[in-house]
């Protein structure tokens, strides 16, 4: 990626706000939009949840956002204040009792509580590991993520990529062409891409950041199936269709599962995202109300698995040196996937050094769940980035490893910011260039 | 009727089937809304396990992110401790406790449940204050934590004036053992509708979360 | 059966419990700082026994580490009473028993000389009245008098 | 010689007792009435003046157990007392005369001493029907009415007197209350207990007596001196309650090791009395000495504060039987909510696919 690629990117993403539509809906209408989706999607789980909290406050230690900075607003319980109003007030058993302590939520409390849940919320899961009584917070957020976006209430940013995704049937500017255009580009470099294969095992996907930053990423995961001779297409769409920012999921879920179906897959391998895999890997199958046929993996974990049965083989990266590992969240702790790319890592002969917090309790790279879209999230994504690099600064490791371009993009810009030298790399690209014969 | 007869009588009748009736109520509620089921391939096996060992990680001290909780963990463990083994291992409640289970068990002496219920008591009123000064739990304290915590404290204070016959403003000793008997009733009446249900809510949200955690193949 | 026998006949019965109010050492010890301040500054204490809570068999078992000393004296007024020093001297036991020979009232006094023991100034003029009278001849009819047992009894 | 204008100092004397006598009269009455030895000077100052009191004893809807207990009273001897210290006009269990000469006599000393004399009643008064109680065809409403007007004081002698007591216990059939509920002009001192303690009841004279003025009372009208501190307070077992050791059945190892009675119903924290210390039967022992709890009888509704064998810290609970209506009752409205929820949410997902 050339410093100008990337420069552009941000100017575009600086401008995406103004791109967003005008919203033309009254307060009574969001109020009613947000109350339907909380209505439809807090179920007898986030019931209990809701039901136990204590207002201890814990969360809070856990969360990056109020860690990074201090402020108690970013208390990851309260940002679902709302959601729990409502559930108090038209779901909970005690309904009637709450409706007469309590009043209801309003437009403006909701846009209020926009900064908090979109801004200054990445998703990462650290609370739900943190809270004694086991609440999980995290999906809540998502819930109110979806109740803001149906009221209209989600960030500029957020609403301009739901309308290009919507009427332009684009992510960030990229569309079924650009991705062929990738394809045939790679593939005229000498790595054969196939694009939307009639029948295939495997079918891979690109998000538009792989298209718009990091192509090579698509790249090197080519050069992998390639070299395992896989029967593998690359989907025409982007993985980012499946919802940034809670928006149209529903759609593109049933939509790319279809497609892998027409295509007879075994296999749909996510490639270097972050959202995309819990959403795929544990979420579709909900959504659809039926088990998927084929698996999910995330391309960090196919590596780690054909590394482990010994399909594949990498030749070890000289002097041994020494890197550490970023679990990006929705892989990690929304997905389990720690041992895969440890695995891959060992297996380049580097010297794995892990920061404090890693594993289940890795701290966010601060611009996950689409956060980094926003902004004037500038300042938030920035403190958190400070925690990260400063763990990363205690391991001694001269490069930090990651297998989420999402994360990747975020410690770059952050890198620029506070003018880091430590090197970020693709543990995609780290495997795909060191394939052995 | 004197207060105690009163307070012994129909006010803990009263009492004790409102906190029936609220905490099934509740429980009911809750326990019978939509749940869906998970529909996609599980990580790893042994769901029920994972809930269990949840139930059980997140009541153990030792956490990767202990760090700043310290001392919320301590309090929390230390007053709950003291709250129960004071109630339950004070020889003068073993009649009551025998009136339900119908059996009762060794208690300590009376001085050491005294300790016990000041620690608890002291703890309380620190954590009150935190609440009352600190920044992120008065974002998130609502009346119920008050109430809540003040009903919990009720009968610690009654319990212990009772106990070591301090006659607090005057009030005499069978005058505070109906008020010790009137804050209990007190407790359970508020227990339904506030935080305190987290006795019976909180095993069940660990073993959701470590089920939920255990299926995504993640450590509760 | 007298009040006493009734007593002894009841403490006969054997129940092998050994009662602990905790109080006796206490006692001893505030007798023991009484006796300080005796010599100090010659001030008496008293304690009426009744007035402090005593486990059964607490009283004699404080009475018998209080020990027997020289003196005992025995008045004889509305019932016999018992002015006993102690192994301790300027401890005092002082029991009073009603006609009917029931414990009425049991002090421990800290002083040199009980107040009971020294002659009382009003019995002292009565005495005299007497003795004058006898002497003088005038009436042989208190014959005997200075003796405790009052002549004569009130009742009417 | 006047009797009521005897000092008691004097009436000793008259009787030939010796200075010392009478000291030893006046710590006995200071051990009585649980004052220091160190007032012993002051009693016998006040002996020295003071004039016996007439005292009328009016026995009403009662069980004559007061004056039992009263007759046992050997501190001082209740010979002493009605000879030396008070002047018993009137009690009909007590006094020789019978009759019509017994109801002269009372009328006699009250008219004699009419604003002076020490009214001691025991016994409820029946408001039911006059006739449930009377003598000499007067029945005790209007006899305590009269007899109260002309009182110095009126002393209410055992829990029925004090409380209504025993007659007054549900249902209550003959409308029994006690004296404060009818005389509301004159101090009431209550000395409860069924029966009193002798020595409460003599003391109260006594204290009477010597200062010429009522006892320092409680809320309920007692002589703090006798009910200032409950039972438990000055109990021997209080060690075994505080240490955690109970009698659990009345034979157990614990009973006869003399274990706290808590458990087997004693009511001695909640009772005000003197049965601790003071004991009864000429200081033999009471009722925890001899291994039964204590059943509150100087208490008001005693009779009805539940079982004399229920600890006092069980309360009423309805039973499971109870408890599970109220969780049935508390199910069907948690399943009502739920399932309404679950229908909302139901439609809500149908509108929206429709739609």
């Amino acid at each position: 990626m050339n410093a100008t690629t990337f420069e552009t990117f941000r100017t575009e993403l600086a401008g995406l706000a103004g791109r967003a539509p005008r919203s033309t809906l009254t307060d009574a209408e969001r109020v009613a939009r947000a109350k339907a989706v909380i209505r439809r999607r807090v179920d007898g789980r986030n019931a209990a949840y809701l039901e136990t909290c204590l207002h201890c406050g814990m969360c809070a230690e856990a969360c990056h956002f109020y860690v990074g900075t201090g402020e108690a607003k970013y208390t990851p319980i309260y940002k679902v204040a709302p959601l729990r109003r409502v559930y108090r007030r038209e779901i909970g058993p005690m309904r009637w009792w709450y409706r007469l302590v309590t009043r209801d939520i309003s437009a403006a409390e909701l846009e209020a509580f926009q900064e908090l849940v979109f801004d200054s919320c990445t998703e990462c899961g650290r609370c739900d590991l943190m809270c004694p009584m086991g609440i999980q917070i995290s999906p809540m957020i998502g819930i109110m993520r979806q109740a803001l976006t149906a009221a209209e209430l989600a960030p500029a940013e957020y609403r301009a990529v739901k309308a290009e995704q919507t009427t332009a049937k684009k992510d960030l500017g990229i569309g079924p062409a650009e991705i062929a255009a990738l394809a045939a580009r790679l593939t005229a470099e000498g790595v054969k891409v196939p694009v939307d294969a009639a029948k295939a095992d495997i079918v891979y996907f690109a998000t538009s950041l792989d298209v718009r930053l990091f192509p090579e990423s698509v790249k090197d995961a080519a050069r992998i199936f390639n070299r395992l001779g896989a029967s593998w297409t690359l989907l025409g769409r982007s993985a980012e269709l499946l919802g940034t920012g809670e928006s149209n999921t529903e759609v593109n879920v049933t939509g790319i599962v279809a497609e892998a179906e027409q295509r007879g897959a075994k296999i749909l391998i996510l490639p270097q995202c972050g959202h995309a895999y819990p959403r795929m890997r544990f979420e579709a199958a909900n959504i659809l109300a039926r088990e998927l046929p084929f698996e999910v993996l995330t391309i960090a974990e196919y590596i780690g698995r054909q590394l482990k049965n010994g399909k594949l083989k990498l030749k070890p990266i000289a002097g041994r040196p020494k890197v550490t590992y970023h679990d990006p969240c929705k892989q990690g702790r929304h997905g389990g996937v720690f041992e895969e790319p440890r695995e891959a890592i060992k297996s380049l002969g580097l010297d794995l050094v892990e920061m404090e917090s890693h594993g289940r309790t890795c701290y966010c790279c601060g611009g996950g769940g689409g956060q980094f879209l926003i902004d004037r999230a500038q300042r938030l994504r920035q403190r958190t980035f400070e925690i990260k690099m400063h763990e990363a600064d205690a391991t001694g490791a001269k490069s930090l490893v990651t297998s989420c371009n999402s994360c990747r993009y975020n410690f770059l810009a952050g890198a620029a910011q506070a003018s880091w030298h430590t090197e970020v790399q693709s543990l995609v690209e780290l495997v795909g260039r060191q394939l052995a014969d | 009727m004197s207060l105690l007869d009163f307070a012994r009588g129909p006010a803990f009748h009263v009492a004790i089937l409102i906190f029936v009736f609220g905490v099934v109520w509740r429980l009911v509620g809750v326990f019978l809304l939509r749940r869906n089921r998970d529909l996609s391939p599980a990580r790893a096996g042994h769901l029920l396990e994972g809930g269990m060992r949840a139930i059980l990680m997140r009541s153990l001290p030792p956490h990767e992110l202990e760090k700043h909780i310290v001392f919320q963990h301590a309090s929390g463990y230390g007053w709950h401790i003291a709250y129960f083994a004071a109630f339950l291992l004070f020889g003068p409640h073993m009649p009551f406790i025998r009136q339900f289970l119908g059996f009762t068990w060794p208690t300590l002496p009376n001085t050491w449940c005294l300790a016990l219920a000041a620690i608890a008591l002291a703890l309380l009123i620190v954590l009150l204050l935190r609440r009352i000064v600190n920044p992120v739990l008065k974002r998130i304290t609502s009346v119920d934590d008050y109430i809540s915590s003040v009903v919990t404290m009720l009968p610690l204070i009654t319990g212990i004036a009772a106990n070591a016959h301090v006659q607090l403003f005057g009030v005499r000793y069978e005058e505070l053992l109906a008020l010790h008997v009137l804050s209990v009733c007190a407790l359970l009446i508020w227990f339904p509708f506030g935080k305190l249900m987290h006795l019976f809510l909180a095993f069940p949200a660990r073993f959701q979360a470590g089920v939920l955690l255990q299926r995504k193949g993640v450590e509760a | 059966m007298s009040p006493e026998l009734e007593r002894r006949a009841l403490g006969a019965i054997s129940v092998a419990v050994e009662f602990e109010s905790g109080n006796v050492p206490l006692l001893l010890n505030e007798l023991c700082h009484a006796l300080e301040r005796l010599l100090a500054d010659g001030t008496s204490h008293a304690l009426d026994l009744r007035a402090i809570p005593l486990a059964p068999g607490e009283e004699d078992r404080l009475l018998l580490a209080l020990g027997q000393g020289e003196l005992v004296a025995q008045l004889e007024a509305d019932g016999l009473s018992e002015i006993r020093e102690c192994a301790y001297p300027g401890i005092w036991c002082i029991t009073h028993r009603n006609p009917a020979g029931s414990v009425v009232g049991r002090f421990i006094e800290v002083t040199f000389v009980p107040a009971l023991l020294a002659s009382q100034r009003a019995d002292v003029a009565l005495g005299l009245v007497r003795m004058t009278r006898t002497l003088r001849g005038e009436s042989r009819a208190q014959e005997g008098a200075g003796a405790a047992v009052p002549p004569e009894k009130a009742h009417h | 010689m006047d009797r009521m204008n005897q000092s008691v100092a004097e009436a000793l004397a008259a009787r030939g007792v010796s200075r010392r006598g009478f000291m030893k009269f006046c710590a006995t009455t200071a051990s009585l009435m649980a004052l220091p030895p160190t007032l012993i000077p002051t009693i016998a100052a006040a002996l020295e003046k003071a004039k016996r009191p007439s005292v009328i004893w009016l026995p009403f809807q009662e069980c004559t157990g007061c004056t039992e207990s009263l007759t046992r009273s050997n501190a001082p001897s209740i010979e002493s007392l009605i000879f030396e210290s008070i002047s018993l006009d009137y009690q009909e269990t007590l006094q020789a005369a019978a009759g019509f000469a017994a109801e002269e006599a009372r009328n006699a000393a009250m008219e004699a001493n009419w604003g002076q004399y020490l009214l001691a009643i025991d016994g409820s008064i029946p408001l039911g029907n006059p006739g449930y109680s009377t003598i000499g065809g007067v029945s005790n409403l209007d006899m305590l009415k009269h007899a109260a007007e002309g009182a110095k004081a009126i002393v209410a002698i055992g829990t029925c007197a004090a409380f209504g007591g025993l007659p007054n216990a549900h249902p209550n059939p003959t409308g029994a209350v006690a004296v404060s509920d009818i005389v509301k002009n004159k101090p009431i001192i209550n000395i409860s207990g069924c029966p009193p303690l002798p020595v409460a009841i003599t003391g109260v004279l006594m204290q009477f007596l010597v200062f010429g003025q009522l006892p320092e009372l409680d809320a309920l009208g007692r002589p703090k001196v006798f009910f200032g501190q409950t039972i438990h307070d000055r109990c021997y077992r209080r060690p075994f309650y505080e240490r955690g050791q109970f009698a659990e059945s009345f034979d157990d190892e614990g009973a006869k090791h003399g274990w706290c009675l808590f458990k087997l119903g004693c009511k001695g924290p909640t009772t005000y009395n003197a049965c601790a210390t003071v004991k009864w039967n000429m200081a033999t022992s009471f009722p925890i000495e001899a291994g039964h709890g204590c059943i509150g009888c100087s208490q008001p509704h005693f009779w009805d504060a539940g079982g004399f064998y229920e600890p006092l810290s069980t309360t009423r609970w309805g039973g499971w039987k109870q408890l599970g209506i109220a969780a049935a009752a508390g199910a069907a409205v948690g399943a009502a909510a739920a399932l309404a929820t679950r229908a909302g949410t139901g439609a809500a997902k149908k509108e929206e696919k429709t739609s």
